[in-house]
């Protein structure tokens, strides 16, 4: 028996409705079908966040704040409802809570200065974890070096997984925050977060969550998780790109010193003295990337529609399915087995290099993602140059893994 | 007895009813701004300033007879049109009465957006306000 | 005679096919025609920027760099190629002293962050001009106070124009960069900064230019120029929010330490040691805004194909008709008188409210601003409240300008 | 006399015609890439190493009786394919062929996107050090 397929495809047509409100997924690439198993990197957008940027532009568009008439009007009205749209998908206490960035890397760097201008000093320490993204990893090592700090990190075992056993030994009277992703990009690893925020809090330990991986896969309650800081990116969960989220309980925002200056984040401003706007304004200098925050607040509403219980069932079943087609592969590999994964199944087919695989699935219209996907000391640790990484949005059907399959078995056929 | 709070929305309401177009509505406003008596300038401290960005609002109030009064400016003539309806609105009433109101008029009238939270005049500001000053006196 | 009409109006119907790029210029509002004069703080957008990012979506949209299929090839080409025309937009000397950034803010903060780590220190100081947006004001304000350097503020006149004569007194040993606008914002003022770059360089003074203003409207060459630093928003000149430019140097790019840290901005990560990539993508870390770049590019192009001449022409035409009417109103009063002028209409009516005439207009279709414009200290000197702003771009007409006029009659009446 | 750079780039053109489809074409680079001699570890220095961001490349050249002789070597196969076709077209040419030649062949046989300056294959990099090393032996 080759394959043990599962055959349990949940509401197979409504998954097809869906899937027609991406029209990119109707193209062809190299005169195949496209087969987009790159979500992780970015995902794909519905028609529906396509038509708000339209919309946008062609009904309203203005400046936001400050101005008195009647686009400018709509548009600011627009946008503070956005938040509130973004407010309630994270579940933060208050509006004010929500800040827009640039996108996850925005949003780390943003409190890597703002909270390391008062809160680190020399001596202090910064824990992360081996299974970091570039972007949870080099602004600290950015702000512990200005500051004379240092930048701990938490291993990860064999499957992938953090060593939470290691937690209490890294944590100590001078850790100052610690930073951890919800879930891993290039393995998939669902992190026992709430449990890590708890430890560091029984220190007093402030937590900040990179939740980019998260955010498009599992529903989350920033209240519940009682982190104090939550970041993620649009465009990974089917919004414009250049659009982001750093969720900060009220407490720190108020607290921390602004990051970037500006228009918008000011309440007064002379040579000799400038007094700061309310939060989450004090944080947002310059204009805004407004249609992006228009289209972050489509992409949400379309989620919700649907369901994130609903998502998640199916992207799993999608990934199980895909799972138990390639594993049946002589030579297959998987790269992380954690016990709780996302859809994102990274792996290795003996000892081919993932480039080489990757140029032949694309010749053959499948998108995944291979390198090191912005997570060196992940593939140093397995030493390894990279794996080859397919992750799953819901709007994937069967078809794309049979594709995905049968092309991965004919690169393999002629790489070997 | 003076006229309930709702009393006098409802009078506002129909007195707005009348205006056919908008330049009768803010020319009323208008004459409501300037019919505002003026504040004593030694009133118009910090700590009374609403700041709304683009045009200010100066809120005092005190407590007579159990019931509050109010007494506001604006270097915005609209504004003062507006803040004017407020005062006539909340001003004369019980601490009680004012912190349960509910505003309903300034929608009714057609004027809800120079309510909206994103718009820069202080308003909004200034009814937060005159409610937090009155369930400060809340007996 | 009450008006003193310019007759020349450039090529008349062939602005008004131009106009017909803009949908949203036929839209009404409070039951009137649209007379949007508010371009300084935003511009409107020709279709094709519009198509420009529904195309993207609709047929390559993928996360750029380091992807090696397709679609991630195709944006990337799509967004390198973007940069190319930037390039030439500005006549930089090399793609690679373009850093896309989320606006102009942002590409200050960004100078004042990396510079500041390494070229300002205590005692030093660093010169703006009593004319610049907030947004070249606190960045700066909040740097000094870091590096405990000082702020030192080259005056205005009356006229709102630079005191140059002062600019010798201001400029020394201490100064470590000169920040100016190119065009004020708020008073519409065309600065000398060919002089200013000279007068810096010859004490080998580095000079940033806040260009937001000036690349609407004026044709720039940052080679002819001279500049260390160049910096602009897509937003107010038809591209979309979200997404600006960082012209620096190559020397200085190239000696600069990074902003932001995370993904493209490094080429390895360890945990003991990370070094970064090369530039521009040293500075540009995280996911880009590709929409925003590939709309960017699109509005540079619609713009060279009408000719920056033109455009230049036909909005002084429409700031001249503009300046006629309104001068003939009693109790107008301009602010801002400079000799050299970018299409900006800064002003006041006798003792009236700039927000009350704000609002009046409004309930007549005409959009302006009114306010500070984001520049409190010129208000301060002007000892003001505020002005009402009318700024112009080529897709405003005749029509727009006689709305103005006659809506801005009935407001005074109705105040007055 | 050996052919000189654009006979061997002709040559390596019909070569391909050859084939119908991808398949076919890949499976010649492939195969290319198996054949080119593996290099000494030994030589796999941090200098050599054109680092591709998704495969490395390693290149090492000489002179010898005026002329450069490359090896080379990757960790991915199909860029030691391409490797391998690079050499041969350049390998056993004085530095001013090398250095004036206009490399057509990658582009007529379709493969020009493993060459854009996006790619992270360390291709173009390779290249360009090759004619670097060429121009610095200019007679
Ligand atoms: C002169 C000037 N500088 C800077 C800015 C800030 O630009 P942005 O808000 O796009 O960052 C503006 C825009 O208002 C401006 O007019
Ligand atoms: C876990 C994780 N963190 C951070 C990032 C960075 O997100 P962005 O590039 O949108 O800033 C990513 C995206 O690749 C990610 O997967």
């Amino acid at each position: 028996m080759k394959t043990n397929i599962v055959t349990y495809a949940p509401n197979a047509p409504i998954w097809q409705a869906y899937r027609n409100d991406f029209s990119i997924l109707d193209r062809d690439v190299n005169n195949k079908p496209l087969a987009y198993l790159d979500n992780a990197a970015s995902s794909q957008k519905p028609n529906k966040v396509i038509k708000a940027i339209v919309d946008y532009y062609e009904q309203m568009n203005a400046n936001v704040h400050r101005g008195v008439h009647t686009l400018s009007q709509l548009s600011t009205d627009a946008f503070e409802e956005a938040r509130k749209t973004v407010q309630f998908f994270i579940n933060a206490s208050s509006e004010r809570e929500i800040v827009f960035t640039k996108g996850t890397t925005n949003a780390i760097n943003l409190v890597a200065y703002s909270f390391g201008r008062t809160e680190i000093h020399p001596g202090d320490e910064v824990l992360i974890s081996a299974l970091e993204h570039h972007s949870n990893i080099v602004p600290w090592q950015m702000i512990c070096q200005d500051k004379g700090a240092k930048l701990k990190v938490l291993p990860i075992n064999e499957q992938g997984e953090l060593c939470l056993d290691q937690l209490p030994s890294l944590i100590n009277k001078k850790t100052r925050i610690v930073a951890i992703s919800h879930v891993s990009n290039s393995l998939g690893t669902i992190n026992p977060i709430r449990q890590i925020i708890d430890m560091a809090h029984q220190q007093d330990i402030p937590v900040l969550i990179d939740g980019a991986q998260a955010v498009p896969h599992l529903s989350v309650d920033v209240q519940a998780l009682d982190c104090d800081f939550y970041c993620f990116s649009g465009h990974k969960m089917l919004a414009p790109t250049g659009i982001g989220v750093l969720y900060g309980k009220d407490k720190w925002l108020n607290k921390l010193t602004p990051f970037e200056g500006g228009g918008e984040m000011i309440k007064s401003v002379g040579f000799e003295h400038t007094t700061y706007n309310d939060i989450p304004f004090k944080f947002e200098a310059g204009t805004p990337h407004i249609e992006g925050v228009l289209g972050l607040a489509k992409a949400i509403e379309y989620m919700l529609d649907i369901g994130l219980k609903s998502i998640k069932a199916r992207e799993m079943y999608l990934y199980q399915l895909a799972y138990e087609r390639l594993a049946a592969i002589p030579g297959f590999k998987m790269i992380g087995t954690a016990k709780e994964k996302a859809p994102v199944l990274s792996f290795l087919i003996d000892n081919l290099h993932p480039y080489d695989i990757g140029v032949l699935l694309d010749k053959q219209g499948v998108a995944v993602r291979t390198g090191h996907h912005c997570t060196q000391p992940v593939m140093h640790f397995f030493n390894i140059p990279g794996t080859i990484r397919a992750s799953f949005s819901f709007y994937n059907n069967e078809d794309d893994i049979l594709q995905l399959d049968a092309a991965l078995q004919k690169a393999i056929k002629l790489l070997s | 007895m003076g006229k309930c709070i709702n009393d006098i929305q409802d009078e506002i309401i129909e007195e707005f009813e009348l205006f056919e177009d908008w330049m009768d509505k803010y020319e009323h406003i208008v004459e409501m701004g300037k019919k505002l008596p003026v504040i004593d300038p030694a009133m118009k401290t910090e700590d009374r300033l609403i700041d709304g960005c683009q045009s200010q609002v100066w809120l005092a109030a005190h407590l007579s007879d159990g019931k509050v009064f109010y007494t506001a400016d604006s270097d915005a003539i609209i504004t003062r049109g507006m803040v004017s309806l407020l005062i006539r609105v909340f001003s004369g009433h019980t601490p009680d009465e004012i912190a349960n109101a509910e505003l309903y008029m300034v929608d009714r009238i057609g004027l809800t957006s120079h309510l909206s939270p994103t718009r820069s005049n202080g308003l909004l500001s200034m009814i937060k306000r005159m409610k937090t000053y009155a369930k400060a006196h809340l007996t």
